[in-house]
């Protein structure tokens, strides 16, 4: 079935461009926050900042189909590439870029106090945000990272266009075979929907227990 | 699907028709909500009506499917598509028609890259052999027409495949040239390109991508031919090569009964 | 034990300490008061580096720490350091709050730290909170598993930020309890506090910061019966009424 | 020439959409963080929570173009429907779902004190939150609603399924006239990263003036 | 003024006030003490709604505003509140800030609302602060400010929690002094404090909240001097210590 393998490639596309998107965002945000929190910013810190902000305007500036056209046709131009590696690459380097601000966001958002408490400690710099702001800054965006999973999930749509069977192409086709318009859509739009609410719950309950030892406000 | 003379020269039929009315011809069509489908020949020559002093609107759908709703919805006056699909559209909606006067006739041709003419003259060569010996239009006979059993080409048991691997990149949403069958993309276009692999001794992968894309497969090497129902036009002959044609089709104009 | 010679810090353009000189020695309970803004907090925040002076120089056990080549971890984990608003890392229990340091440093293996942070909190006298979360402590409480914390690393000197100024006044008592016990073992301290009372009863020193200097120094018994500097005499009145 | 109608179209939808996105979301976030914050919320609040839980899930859980499908061809089948009006609609919808959860963010990080204040002065609940409450959550997540209104751009690009030429669209005509892949995929590409970019700048510059007033820490 | 007759509030099963019954007379100043979590901010706060109480009943001014039917918008009008946190509108200038309620509330044009502002900005001491941010304030500033934006409505009632807990040593005798002008002034207060200087001397009467209830009820001079509850004496020996 059409829908199956679209799904499955749908599903494995998602989730593995969402993990390279987590690990990159959380890289870039730690670059960018350190950037913003430091007083004098070294040279080096000023460079990767730049080069941060640079990646952030060109991947948020410009649609993801160009990304991903421009990596399966221009970048691994050899015929052997595998496909789903390189939409995997895109999406992974694209969602990077969101979740980096919005990680961002949940850092900045964390007191300076976490920190301080952390180097006072003797931790170093990489064991201070490991252990003790990633975890935090985590739990914090954890609704915004949902939505943004949501936005990828959907977004890998557009996958059709280097020649992969997603969950939107597998409708197209039925659409094309059928020429019935609008219960493919329908259809491949409730698979969505079920797969968002698997997610929105999973997410509920994650951040549930990331919570449990906050005191209800 | 995509362009070469229409039947009538579009901008001359112009002068007549009353905007308001139904479309009965192509003279009807300025002054007129007209559908299309993005990138088809029909959108190429709807184009040259867009416009003009009569206020002709050209709507580009991105598929076919969705310009025919809106033509049942009466949010457009009439929907310029290939032949094959409009058949199987009125068949199955008995509230359109097709229009007896073609809106366009094209043929239809495989795509190369600029740098590969190597490539292109063998396929030349191969059509030329493939019409000779009747298995172009046996191919097309087993898709179109009153006898069509949708029956594929099969390479010969002692198929010779020693020279590689032909690619071809196609969009199979455009039956009966190429559609899928579980994994298989099948079709006149497949069958074609199988039959010309044989020729040259290749084995023959077909993927399958956005219609949009191909273009980009073949100049970037990811395929070797673009097969999709492909026409030519001087535009589309400064960034890529095309074959000589391998089969003929009509773009047709469907309205409401 | 702690030797600072000329210490300097400005943000941008604004000067908050002007050439700092002072030192801490070894047993000293040294008290840090001064009016809000004065700079009580950035000069205990520079003694580890929290913040990084922008001149003199810092030793810390005849090292200069202010020389960019020094491994300031290392120094760091011997001196401990408790903050107004505790600061303890809410994701995490009691326990792990107190070994997360020993172990990620390799001073200890989990099950050594675990047995010490026990006894820390026995020292504090909150060893049925191990398993509990930092939200569910009342503030202080919260402080003395903050202090356990700092002790876990056996730091050589501990320094105190207005340890108790976040707290509720019937709990201010038990966290002074703490830290007089604590002074009382022999512990060097360095500590930032309005607590009057505590400076009197436990201080070997007493500095005023103001306007970026230390303007005046003495033992407990002088400084309060006896201020010199104008704005120490003005402070005291207000503090103290 | 394509290009300045697509540009035109991408411009208007992405602007309207976004303030009937903001409108609802505002709306939508006053109810979800209204419900969220009290104790024991009425009836009244309780069904309008429900709604609008319901809505953010199916909104959020189906694809755009799905959406912009059905208000399309399922619900304004009026041959007289004025096309641009339905997109906006649509996306606005679409949109005003994301807004809503990004904002109940920005209501939820404010001290309750800010409330608190604001009625105890008397100020009826209206009137705290549009003086009070909404400028400021309205601040603080002004960088989030810059991703949602940068996404929303460019998923606006999907309205060629209904015959709507946008941006995208426009460089797919030409593509499609000239089999030129590339240059008309690029040019698209740099007219989305120009939109991005004056987009990002004038939200800097508003985020600055909103934060003029606040102590820099 | 104010009746409170069994206030009771609980959160989910966590009963706070237990059926709590006491009057607040036109011209009193009550100071309400208390240890941490016993009530008094939710008791502070029941008197003008910002908590809904669970059962029982207050009257203001003769009206019963627990009653559903009563327009609270109005009543509140007339309390005037101050909170630990200042919670000044940090997104509007002290102007603004002050102004805001009694224009909003129709009660003044923006004119009038300004000029009775510079009024108060002068009577807390602070004229010059008019255009500035609340962000640019110190925290007694801040509090100044506070109090003049409640004192904007023109209240008839000004209730207290911890004006002065959030403050710096040095600036809690600023506000004290403000509070003090304003009792003097005839205005009736209800006022939750540590500050026992305070209540010892504008006090009318002093309430110990403990377990839900009012344990003990006095003058400032019986309340102090001869404590009867043992918990109260307990909290006063712990906090004047
Ligand atoms: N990161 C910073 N950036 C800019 N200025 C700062 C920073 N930290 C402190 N300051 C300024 O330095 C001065 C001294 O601050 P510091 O916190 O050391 O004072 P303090 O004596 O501890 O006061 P308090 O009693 O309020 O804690 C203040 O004017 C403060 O505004
Ligand atoms: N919104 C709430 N939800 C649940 N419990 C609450 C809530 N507000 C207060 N409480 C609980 O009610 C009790 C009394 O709180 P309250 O703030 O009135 O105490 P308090 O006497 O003002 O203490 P403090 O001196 O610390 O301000 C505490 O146990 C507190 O945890
Ligand atoms: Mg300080
Ligand atoms: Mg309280």
């Amino acid at each position: 079935m059409y829908i199956v393998n679209g799904l499955k490639n749908t599903l494995i596309i998602t989730v593995f461009a969402a993990l390279l998107g987590i690990a990159l965002g959380f890289v870039l945000a730690i670059i960018r926050s350190s950037h913003d929190k430091s007083d004098k910013p070294g040279i080096v810190l000023r460079i990767l900042n730049f080069i941060a902000k640079v990646y952030l305007t060109v991947i948020r500036g410009t649609p993801v189909l160009v990304q991903v056209m421009i990596w399966y046709f221009g970048v691994f131009t050899s015929p052997n590439t595998v496909k789903i590696m390189v939409i995997i690459l895109a999406f992974g380097i694209n969602s990077g870029a969101y979740v980096a601000e919005t990680v961002r966001s949940g850092i900045m958002s964390l007191d300076i106090g976490q920190t301080e408490a952390g180097r006072s400690l003797g931790l170093n710099f990489f064991q201070t945000m490991t252990n003790i702001i990633m975890p935090q800054a985590f739990k914090n965006v954890l609704p915004a990272l949902g939505n943004e999973f949501i936005t990828l999930l959907k977004e890998t749509s557009i996958c059709g266009y280097v020649g992969m069977m997603d969950l939107t192409k597998a409708g197209d086709i039925i659409r094309s075979q059928t020429y019935d318009q609008m219960m493919p859509l329908l259809g491949v739009a409730v698979i969505y929907l079920v797969i968002v609410m698997i997610l929105v719950w999973l997410l509920g309950k994650l951040e549930r227990r990331l919570r449990s030892g906050e005191r209800r406000s | 699907a995509c362009g070469s003379e229409p039947k009538s020269d579009a901008a001359a039929g112009s002068s007549s028709s009353e905007a308001s009315g139904a479309v009965t011809g192509m003279d009807d069509l300025p002054g007129k909500k007209i559908g299309v489908q993005t990138g088809t020949t029909g959108d190429i020559y709807a184009t040259d009506y867009e416009g003009d002093e009569a206020g002709t609107v050209v709507e580009r759908y991105n598929k076919g499917v969705d310009a025919v709703m809106s033509l049942k919805q009466g949010k457009i006056d009439c929907v310029i598509i290939d032949n094959e699909p409009a058949k199987v559209f009125v068949s199955e909606n008995d509230d359109l028609k097709i229009l007896d006067e073609p809106f366009a006739e094209e043929e239809y041709a495989i795509c190369v890259d600029k740098s590969n003419s190597e490539l292109k003259d063998k396929i030349n060569q191969a059509l030329t052999d493939l019409k000779a010996d009747g298995t172009l239009d046996e191919i097309i006979g087993h898709w179109i027409g009153d006898s069509a059993d949708q029956k594929s080409y099969e390479s010969a048991a002692d198929a010779d495949h020693s020279n590689g691997t032909l690619v071809m990149a196609t969009n199979a949403e455009f039956p009966p040239y190429e559609s899928l069958d579980g994994e298989n993309v099948v079709g006149i276009d497949a069958d074609i390109a199988r039959a010309i692999a044989d020729k040259l001794g290749m084995d023959l992968r077909i993927d399958n991508m956005e219609f949009d894309s191909i273009i980009m497969a073949v100049t970037s090497g990811k395929a070797d031919i673009g097969v999709a129902g492909m026409t030519v036009t001087e535009d589309r002959l400064e960034n890529v090569d095309f074959t000589d044609t391998y089969a003929k089709a009509k773009q047709v104009i469907i309205v409401k009964k | 034990m702690i030797a600072v010679s000329d210490l300097k810090k400005a943000f941008g353009n604004h000067v908050v300490l002007d050439g700092i000189t002072t030192e801490i020695r070894k047993g000293e309970v040294v008290v840090i008061i001064g009016p809000s803004g004065s700079g009580k907090s950035t000069f205990l925040r520079s003694l580890n580096l929290l913040e990084r002076p922008t001149g003199g120089h810092i030793y810390f056990e005849g090292v200069d720490i202010t020389d960019p080549k020094t491994d300031i971890n290392l120094h760091r984990q011997k001196m401990g350091m408790v903050f107004q608003q505790f600061n303890l890392f809410p994701h995490m229990t009691v326990m792990k709050n107190i070994t997360l340091a020993p172990v990620k440093c390799g001073k200890m293996s989990q099950q050594e730290a675990d047995h010490k942070a026990l006894e820390l909190l026995e020292r504090v006298g909150l060893p049925e909170k191990a398993d509990s979360y930092p939200d569910m402590l009342s503030g202080g409480q919260k402080q003395r598993v903050a202090i356990a914390r700092a002790l876990a690393m056996g730091p050589d000197v501990m320094l105190f930020d207005e340890p108790t100024s976040a707290l509720d006044p019937e709990m201010v008592g038990e966290v002074l309890a703490i830290m007089k016990e604590l002074a009382r073992s022999g512990m060097t301290m360095a500590v930032v506090t309005h607590e009057m009372g505590f400076a009197r009863e436990v201080g070997t020193r007493v500095l005023f910061i103001n306007d970026g200097n230390i303007q005046e120094e003495n033992t407990p018994q002088e400084f309060f019966s006896n201020p010199k500097h104008p704005r120490l005499k003005e402070f005291l009145s207000k503090v103290l009424a």
